[in-house]
């Protein structure tokens, strides 16, 4: 209770404290970077990566170093899902759930399975979307992270699926949840199906919040379509990573529709900020400690839960 | 009839020779009753047929009429007191979003719909009924006020889908959207829907989360519109017609795949041929299913609610 | 129990019912109007007034016959509050609250009370609100009339207490509130104590609303400043006469600051509809029945408290 | 200093005299301390006087004084770990009111306040601290947010009012406003509401409705500007001073009124002259107030909140 901290006059003490177990040391104990870039298809050479932002050249290493971002102009290159649970769980903390759930291809849709396929050969994952708890500096949360290379990161019925259980799971734990969300909108090859995953993972979230948890939604390049008009939008706290394109229609369908080109930064985090969707834009190096210091501050919630 | 449908016109061919038919025979004094009488048959077997078997693209062009009844023709017939209640209270009142309250059955009800126009000037007002995000906003204003009285809502959609320019996203399309089905999910008193004509993606799930989903005999509801699917499919926009076979959008495919509950049947001919005769298949469902919904209490109606979206691909 | 009627099969009965009990007869029962219109000064003849939107001058008597507005253009003449009842309530049916409540000139205020006295004699009211319960072709409402030419409606502390009065009056009974708003804001000379109003009246909506209770918000020429910022805009429903001047700020203010004039129809109540704030634009002539279908249609409430 | 205000000029003229002497004194190495020492003596007898003895149009000109500390300012002294949210989620994020969470003594805060700018150009960006209708909106996110964590929330109001615009009228600050006032008072969680500046009528209400009130020593809280009164009571924006006399704007006066529950003392020439000074007194009171508030059970709370504004002006 606040009143016996109050009470025992340990007046200002809590903030050292906090800045000592927390802020300070978060740097250091960022995991080692291992996966390889697998987006940026236009390489001449293995061990460089292009930066579609100011067309530098990066070598791979150098990168990495920069959690793959541009060291020029602080463009943020699109990382693979398990990359980015390296970049913000602590090490060894991360364990996975339903990793095993596959699609059911349930309108038998033409090809479908054979992309599918190959969308697996080329991220070596399941499905667009790794869910599971970890830790953030000491600090549990339910993890979903989706993958914006495996077919566009779209949402079909497992991604919905795995989405929806992690969110239970953390109704069940009490655990907070931060989804990162990297998708092309709904899965067409799932039709209504994948329209359906929205009402789902939306109802899940209701529940969430019901229950009085916290939720926290990171936005990534890209996050349009259904995702953008579902769980993306739902956060208590929504943080964006920079440049990050956000939007419910995609580019070229607005276009069509207004027959006119965008302004430039039209769609982008800092836009979408602008426009009050947006509570913060986090640099990538930044993100695991803002993520800390929010689970931190939720954590000692107000007087009747502390 | 303007916009003939190309498999109605060998119908409407047959009739103009019958009409023709019964002008000679009156004109004439020739009396052909019994043979236009085996001729009427015909066509209205034919009519069957072709209604029974049309194809999912026949569906699109039907659920697309412009001459189908709109979420104001149906309110007015069920419940012809209806209020319109205007404005989201925050930026602007969207005609492409129509709500109100009124009485049904003695009870009042909240009623919220997307609203085509029924001709360009109305439909250039209504936006097509592409609703910006001031409309879902406005539609979730209703819902709230009917969760406080305690009154049903009873949704129609009939979109598109969601406008996309730039306006809309500038004011949170997508924001409005997620938390209409966020806040629909959790909304404390019975929610019915009814698909009247396009069940167009995220716009329609917008209005589209509730307690039972039906759709009426010749609507579509799917993720992406057969022309959107054909021009990322195969870059060709023209291909809408193999898009819609592989699609499983119409009001049949839907109830086999446990995604809606009901069909609401039409007159032959589609709704826009009786308004009447569709208003009342509501009505009827509506007197057979509110009742129940009623009288459970609003932790069992949310559960209910809730397993009922958690089933969908599970 | 909506179950019953429906297992009753009395099929479509209700509206019909309804039909007859309610709006059929409702013109027939509007009330004799007896006062006199006060508000337009330049006046030639005492039996004329001039419409200020077309400037024609129209017989008192035609004008009352038309609810107080222009036969020609339809403008709507501002009314005193006692007219304002004699047009909405049933014929004896209005029990008035709180008449003998004066200011208590709070800050001592230089000039005050001769202002007080002089709005008196001049209205023959004692404050800018009347408040009390009266029967709507038949249905019960607590109603609240603020007086548009008592000190320009403004509010102070006797009309805010009048009107948290009514309302908790409301909440006691369970009877529906109607405020029928006309206001040039906050009452200067009371100062602070005007502005806390506004908080008063707006907490005792909240307890209304927290009931269960309805509270319809008529919005007349001219609703402004304080009572826009609060009560006027709290309404489950927001009605507002055809060319109500409403707005938050004042017009002069507005020009001032943003140093060019208003466009035509700014701030006028077909424009706050157009921009989300109205549910509906009703003439004078149909108010009456529109807030009877209100509250009958409220009463019949949803299925749980039928 | 730039901004000298009118009343402080003969305090800086003997200050310039002191500054002088010790020069000399220094210069010229001749033995001037007790001298001086009863000069500073007397200076600081001096400031006290004019300090306890402003009219209410000196405490005006002090409460607007630019480099008075901002919101932003005294939160980053009281609460260093502070986290800035964002935005209302329906229309645009409002420079001109911030807000966002921290930790205050080992529990989290929600702290929401009007923001003016330290120079013309962030003047510009916040608009002198005229929050639009989305401004009042974002507080309100932030405050139901606040609501669900069960953080208490604490405001800063410093405004010269509510902004007075098309936009702002278009989207509605009379509706934004009303909302909050309806909303704060039934926000189940405390809330504690400090006057640092200007308190500008219905603009500062729609951050003020709370279980504390207090005010800034040298603040004013009013229902208009002493300009607009003037101008409106004899047709002179001129008249202020004479405005400001009548009001009754000052802390002082409104504690003696009872419409605020506490004065935060300020240092000798202003908030101004020792931030921290008035940040350990805003601590104090926090300290003081906030554990008993959220001992509170909510009916009780709510209760207690609704009998204080219900008494004003009963
Ligand atoms: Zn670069
Ligand atoms: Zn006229």
């Amino acid at each position: 209770m606040l009143s016996e901290i109050f009470r025992k006059k340990k007046k200002y003490a809590t903030i050292n404290l906090y800045e000592e177990k927390g802020y300070k040391n978060i740097d250091k104990k960022m995991n080692p970077i291992t996966c390889t870039i697998k987006e940026e298809k236009d390489l001449n050479d293995a061990s460089k990566i292009k930066c579609k932002n100011c067309n530098t050249y990066v070598l791979k290493e150098e990168a990495k170093d920069q959690f793959y971002t541009c060291e020029k102009c602080g463009y943020h290159f699109r990382i693979e899902a398990r990359e980015r649970i390296g970049l913000i769980v602590d090490e060894g903390s991360f364990i996975e759930y339903d990793q095993a759930l596959k699609t059911i291809d349930p309108l038998n849709f033409p090809e479908y399975e054979g992309k599918i396929h190959k969308a697996e050969e080329k991220s070596g994952e399941s499905e667009a979307v790794i869910t599971g708890e970890g830790k953030i500096n000491g600090a549990s949360a339910i993890l979903c992270v989706m993958n914006p290379n495996f077919m566009m990161g779209s949402m079909g019925c497992v991604v919905g699926e795995k989405i929806t259980r992690a969110i239970e799971k953390a109704i069940e734990k009490r655990y907070p949840v931060i989804i990162f969300c990297a998708s092309g909108g709904a899965r067409m090859q799932e039709g209504i199906f994948s329209l359906m995953q929205m009402g789902k993972t939306s109802a899940a979230l209701g529940k969430l919040s019901d229950e009085g948890l916290l939720y926290i939604s990171v936005l990534t390049d890209p996050t349009t379509g259904g995702v953008t008009a579902s769980f993306a939008m739902l956060g208590d706290i929504i943080l964006a990573e920079p440049g990050a394109l956000i939007g419910f229609a995609g580019t070229r369908v607005i276009e069509q529709t207004i027959r006119q080109k965008l302004p430039e930064g039209f769609q982008r985090a800092e836009f979408l900020k602008e426009r009050g969707f947006v509570d913060q834009i986090v640099y990538r190096k930044d993100l695991r400690k803002m993520l800390y210091k929010i689970l931190y501050i939720h954590t000692l919630g107000g007087g009747s839960n502390a | 009839m303007h916009n003939t449908l190309e498999f109605e016109k060998s119908l409407i061919e047959l009739e103009n020779k019958i009409i023709g038919l019964e002008n000679f025979s009156k004109e004439n004094n020739v009396n052909l009753v019994s043979e236009i009488d085996i001729l009427r048959k015909k066509l209205d077997q034919m009519k069957r047929d072709v209604y029974a078997n049309l194809s999912p693209w026949q569906k699109v062009k039907i659920a697309r009429l412009q001459e189908r009844p709109t979420t104001v023709e149906y309110v007015k017939t069920i419940m012809p007191d209806f209020i319109e209640l205007h404005g989201d209270r925050l930026y602007m009142d969207d005609a492409a979003i129509i709500g109100g309250i009124g009485t049904f059955e003695g009870i009042a009800v909240t009623v919220i719909g997307h609203q085509k126009g029924k001709d360009t000037k109305e439909n250039i007002k209504r936006n097509f009924g592409m609703a910006h995000p001031e409309g879902y906003r406005k539609a979730l204003r209703l819902m709230k006020q009917a969760e406080k009285f305690k009154r049903p809502v009873v949704t129609f959609i009939d979109t598109p889908g969601a406008y996309c320019g730039l306006g809309a996203e500038e004011r949170g399309q997508g924001e409005a959207i997620a938390t209409n089905l966020l806040e629909m999910s959790r909304l404390k008193t019975p929610i019915i829907s009814f698909v009247i004509g396009e069940g167009g993606s995220g716009g329609a799930l917008g209005l589209g989360i509730a307690d039972r989903v039906c759709m009426l005999e010749h609507t579509i509801y799917s993720v992406i519109s057969p022309e959107g699917l054909s021009s990322i499919l195969w870059k060709d926009a023209g291909l809408a017609e193999k898009a819609a076979d592989i699609m499983k959008l119409t009001a049949k495919d839907l109830l086999e795949m446990k995604v809606i509950d009901k069909i609401i049947g039409e007159p032959l001919g589609g709704a826009h041929k009786d308004i009447e005769f569709v208003s009342n298949n509501i009505k009827d469902y509506l007197i057979k299913e509110l009742p129940a919904l009623l009288k459970l209490d609003s932790n069992t109606l949310l559960d209910q609610r809730y397993e009922k979206l958690r089933e969908i691909g599970k």
